[in-house]
């Protein structure tokens, strides 16, 4: 059998519409972050989530409720089942010697504190951003400094910390880091990407696209004029690989 | 050096592989990666004439001996080969578009369509088995893939490919789609099946129903290629489970020209054509064989 | 304590694992032992009128995803039935007797001498894909078969079950036959295939044809199974690749009452009915279910 | 693919009906003596064959011409191809302590051969004892001698060695050994369990039956009435499995 059964063990609410669901699995599954999972609700959709924290038969996914699946994931109780394939994708190479500066928009964050755990026990030096519209839809500052982080909150709104689009923060600091790892909204992706390439600092980013298959197969997760996929040769690309592509679509 | 070249209907590759419709192929960007990867040929997914969203995830069920898929045949519409074409040539490598219909006017369109616009070869998929008054639904009619094929042969000069699947009577209507004019036979489309999780308690495919392929659907797909080399010996695209070299000669002996390869992509990626037609090529130069072309259909002869 | 007791046209199983047809079973020791290994029902090799060598070796050739066989129907021959079953008869596990025939007339014959000498259910293989002028030559037909099975109903009080392959019309077949009194559908038999070896440059196979069976037909008996309880709700024996107790409970939940096991036994030894059922136990128990009736064609009531 | 691929590296003629095949296969094949392989000529038949030597990817048939197959094997010549499956079945247990009474007639004693490499390697005790028609068809008494073993060969026509039936011959010195391993033709099995009943002895006898598909599927190898199969259960039984059966069939 491809899926792999899990059962969610706790649920937290970040918001109502942003919530992080624990999830117990059978076995144990060995996920790098940036990597995702197919994460499928009989009777809904199959939708691909990369997870926020991962160890052994433990997987945390951090959704937010945009559609039909992720709003029926996100009022999920305590014991309901869940059905996982997967992991797939390239996730972030965190054995570069240097100083990481991790950016998380949104749920972006997901894998990206993913990134600062395992940074943390690879005894890499980083720096933590979240960006949120506002306080409420913070995430993961506290996390990041329990693991010994420095965290940084911008906010849209100035509800706390910094007030501004994380990208604008960002510019400010980046020239201190050897390189970045992405993950947020497309714009703020490609914002990142072309700072990057301007201050000569290193990065891996994290895109999405509609992920079907989740195997390298459909071609629905097409990405740039070269026919990256998404699932199969992302969902992290390189700053090499992104240069190659015209993002005319967003920028 | 050994001779890896092979001609469908005139169309010539530089190696036996052709990348399966279905496979990243309704996307230019992604057949231009195939292409530059190393196929011989590509095939685009199968054009209908109306844009198709598909069937809601899960599309895709992983089996033990390979994969069940009901995409529904998602496609941007015929109109899009317009713009996809162009930017997917490459190098020279053929194009093959497959277009899907449920009646003769159709095909016509998309074919006259698809010839305008430059394919290689028109191939008809007779044969999808998760898409109702498409596919094996219709393909599994002698009488009307006659009608489909002449109507066709008679409005476009590019070479006409049907694509068959698993039917009692694929060889009654090879039979008649050759005495129609058709180039060539491209065998064969996934098989339908079902998948259900235990713990779900519910087929895994949003549609239920799937197509097989991968390794499961091999010995079918050798079966037929042979059944239809014995008896026509046309040019066939062997299709069905090619995920190592030694699959693809196993075709090339029972009859196929060329080798077509869908779900291997996605365990070893496109660069499963270089290591099929490499592993070819070492094949013939130890069995001592000049060109490929020697050894299609081999086994028939002794 | 979970009940795993099934009955099939009121013949009464221990557990719903069956040993299929031509599995090690035209020898009463053998079957005796696949008995008293624990399987629910043995099915015996199908007999025909006279007695038949089979084919010459290899009969057998592994592939990736399964196995090809082409036995040619061996056995002795439906007289030997007088002295097979009496001693293959052991803790009153029910015995299956396999029938294949090109005659009405035939089948009449060794049906009523099947039931002569004890026969719990006559089983029609009407599919067995490597016999000219048999199995799938006559099963594809479905006038025949409603002919057949009105004959046979006619003239025994055993419940008749059709065996079936993979054919575009199993549908129908399924449905006259059961017009026509068939107490139950057996699905699938193996689907017919070929295997090259690329040395040898020859099929392997004596026959060059044979029965693809294992993990590479499993999704399409799912389908098949799903396809007829759905529809027709009989007693199905469901048989298919099941080389794993999960694979069971899909057959299940699909729609059938039982589980032939036939290519698992090589992998696995008899004992793979004991595995298989225990499996089933702790799966219902886990579930929370209380018989393994419950979840026969649950996906259906969803 | 199945099948693995053997070049024919040398043929030694024994008799002109009785030769030694030496294979080489491409890859390593672990070998148990008495395990057999499924043998395929195309053209011919598949056969079963038990090697009378291997080592990695070195594989000894010794093959009596009696049928088509058989006949078309001894003619192949120096780099001719063979196709073998397997090994299936059983073979002999050579971990029990003790002291060893072999004993092979006529091409049975390739398993046996066989054994005797084995149980010299292990440095247990064994005598290897041969049946043969003639001297002529005496196959492996000298090789048993150089790996050190005593060696004795017992014609039926006294042209060499003890004159008489290795029966005959393994019933005078039987009592002297804890296990006896036998492969030859039926009678001579069925002597040799009856012989081991007698005398207390532990024995291993390898069994022949038609085999077909190897792999314990179609039946066809069936052996006595308890449902043992030669291709499965064997070829190699021991004396308890054994003295369950009724060898009415041919004592
Ligand atoms: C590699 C990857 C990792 C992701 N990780 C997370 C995560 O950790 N947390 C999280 O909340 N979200 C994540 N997403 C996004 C998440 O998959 C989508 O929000 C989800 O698929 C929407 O499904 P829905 O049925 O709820 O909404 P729908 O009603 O289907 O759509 C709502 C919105 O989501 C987009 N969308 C729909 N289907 C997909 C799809 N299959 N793939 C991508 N986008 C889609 C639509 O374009 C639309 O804008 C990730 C996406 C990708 C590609
Ligand atoms: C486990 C096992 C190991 C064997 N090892 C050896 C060996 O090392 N050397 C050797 O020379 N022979 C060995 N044999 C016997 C060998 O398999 C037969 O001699 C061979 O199959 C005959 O094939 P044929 O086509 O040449 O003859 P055929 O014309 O088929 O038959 C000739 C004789 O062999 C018997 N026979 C036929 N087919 C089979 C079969 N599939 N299995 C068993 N007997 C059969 C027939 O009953 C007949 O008596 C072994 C048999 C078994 C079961
Ligand atoms: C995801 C997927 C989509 C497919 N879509 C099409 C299609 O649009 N048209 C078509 O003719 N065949 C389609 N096929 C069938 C393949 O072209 C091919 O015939 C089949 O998968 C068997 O080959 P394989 O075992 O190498 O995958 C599809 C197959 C897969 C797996
Ligand atoms: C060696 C072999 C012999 C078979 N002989 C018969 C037969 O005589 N009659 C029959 O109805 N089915 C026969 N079958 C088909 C099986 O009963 C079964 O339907 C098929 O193998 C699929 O099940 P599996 O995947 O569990 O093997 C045979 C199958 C095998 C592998
Ligand atoms: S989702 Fe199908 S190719 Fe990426
Ligand atoms: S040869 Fe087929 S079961 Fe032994």
């Amino acid at each position: 059998m491809s899926y792999r059964v899990g059962r969610v063990k706790g649920v937290y609410a970040h918001t109502s519409l942003l919530k992080s669901l624990t999830i117990e699995l059978e076995d144990d599954l060995n996920i790098i972050p940036g990597q995702f999972l197919m994460v499928w609700l009989p009777g809904y959709e199959e939708i691909p989530l990369s997870p926020s924290y991962a160890d052994q038969n433990i997987v945390r996914l951090t959704v937010k409720g945009v559609g039909e699946t992720t709003k029926r994931l996100i009022s999920l109780d305590t014991g309901d089942r869940i059905y996982v394939r997967g992991p797939y994708g390239r996730g972030f190479d965190l054995d570069k010697p240097g100083k990481y500066l991790l950016a998380g928009g949104g749920y972006g964050a997901a894998p990206i504190i993913y990134s600062a755990y395992k940074l943390s026990k690879l005894g890499n030096q980083a720096v933590y951003v979240e960006g949120a519209k506002s306080i409420k839809e913070q995430l993961f500052i506290d996390e990041a400094r329990k693991l010994g982080l420095e965290a940084i909150l911008v906010t849209e709104d100035g509800s706390s910390g910094i007030k501004g689009l994380i990208t604008d923060y960002i510019k400010q600091i980046i020239g201190e880091f050897d390189i970045l790892l992405g993950c947020g909204p497309e714009p703020m992706l490609i914002k990142l990407l072309n700072m990057c390439i301007e201050s000569g600092v290193d990065c891996q980013l994290s895109f999405e696209r509609v992920v079907k298959c989740g195997i390298g197969i459909c071609g629905s997760c097409v990405l740039g004029d070269r026919g990256l996929l998404v699932c199969y040769d992302g969902p992290v690309f390189n700053k090499e690989r992104l240069m190659d592509l015209s993002f005319k679509e967003v920028v | 050096m050994v001779d890896l070249r092979v001609e469908l209907a005139g169309i010539k590759l530089s190696n036996p592989t052709v990348l399966a419709s279905g496979i990243l192929g309704d996307n230019a960007a992604l057949l231009r990666r195939a292409a530059k990867t190393g196929f011989g040929a590509v095939t685009t997914k199968s054009f209908t004439i109306e844009p198709r969203e598909g069937y809601a995830t899960p599309i895709i069920a992983e089996v033990k001996a390979g994969l069940l898929n009901a995409v529904g045949l998602a496609n941007p519409g015929y109109k899009e080969i317009k713009d996809i074409l162009p930017k997917a040539r490459v190098n020279g490598v053929p194009i093959i578009v497959s277009l899907a219909g449920s009646k003769i006017d159709e095909f016509v369109e998309m074919a006259i369509y698809a010839e305008d616009w430059g394919a290689d070869i028109v191939e008809l998929n007779l044969s999808c088995p998760h898409v109702s008054m498409m596919g094996m639904d219709i393909g599994h009619d002698p009488a009307f893939v006659a009608n489909l094929v002449g109507e066709l042969t008679g409005v476009i000069e590019t070479p006409v490919f049907i694509k068959i699947g698993l039917t009692d009577n694929y060889m009654e209507v090879v039979s008649r789609a050759l005495d129609k004019g058709a180039a060539g036979i491209t065998a064969i489309n996934t098989v339908k099946a079902m998948a259900i999780n235990i713990y779900a308690k519910t087929p895994v495919l949003s549609h239920r129903y799937g197509g097989l392929s991968g390794p499961a659907i091999h010995p079918i797909a050798t079966r037929v290629i042979y059944d239809i080399y014995r008896e026509f010996k046309p040019p066939i695209i062997g299709i069905g489970g090619v995920e190592a070299w030694e699959d693809a000669v196993e075709f090339l002996l029972a009859g196929a020209t060329a080798i077509g390869i869908g779900t291997a992509v996605s365990k070893h990626g496109l660069t499963i054509s270089k290591v099929v037609s490499d592993g070819i090529r070492t094949y013939l130069e130890r069995e001592g064989f000049e060109s490929v072309r020697d050894i299609i259909g081999y086994v028939h002869r002794k």
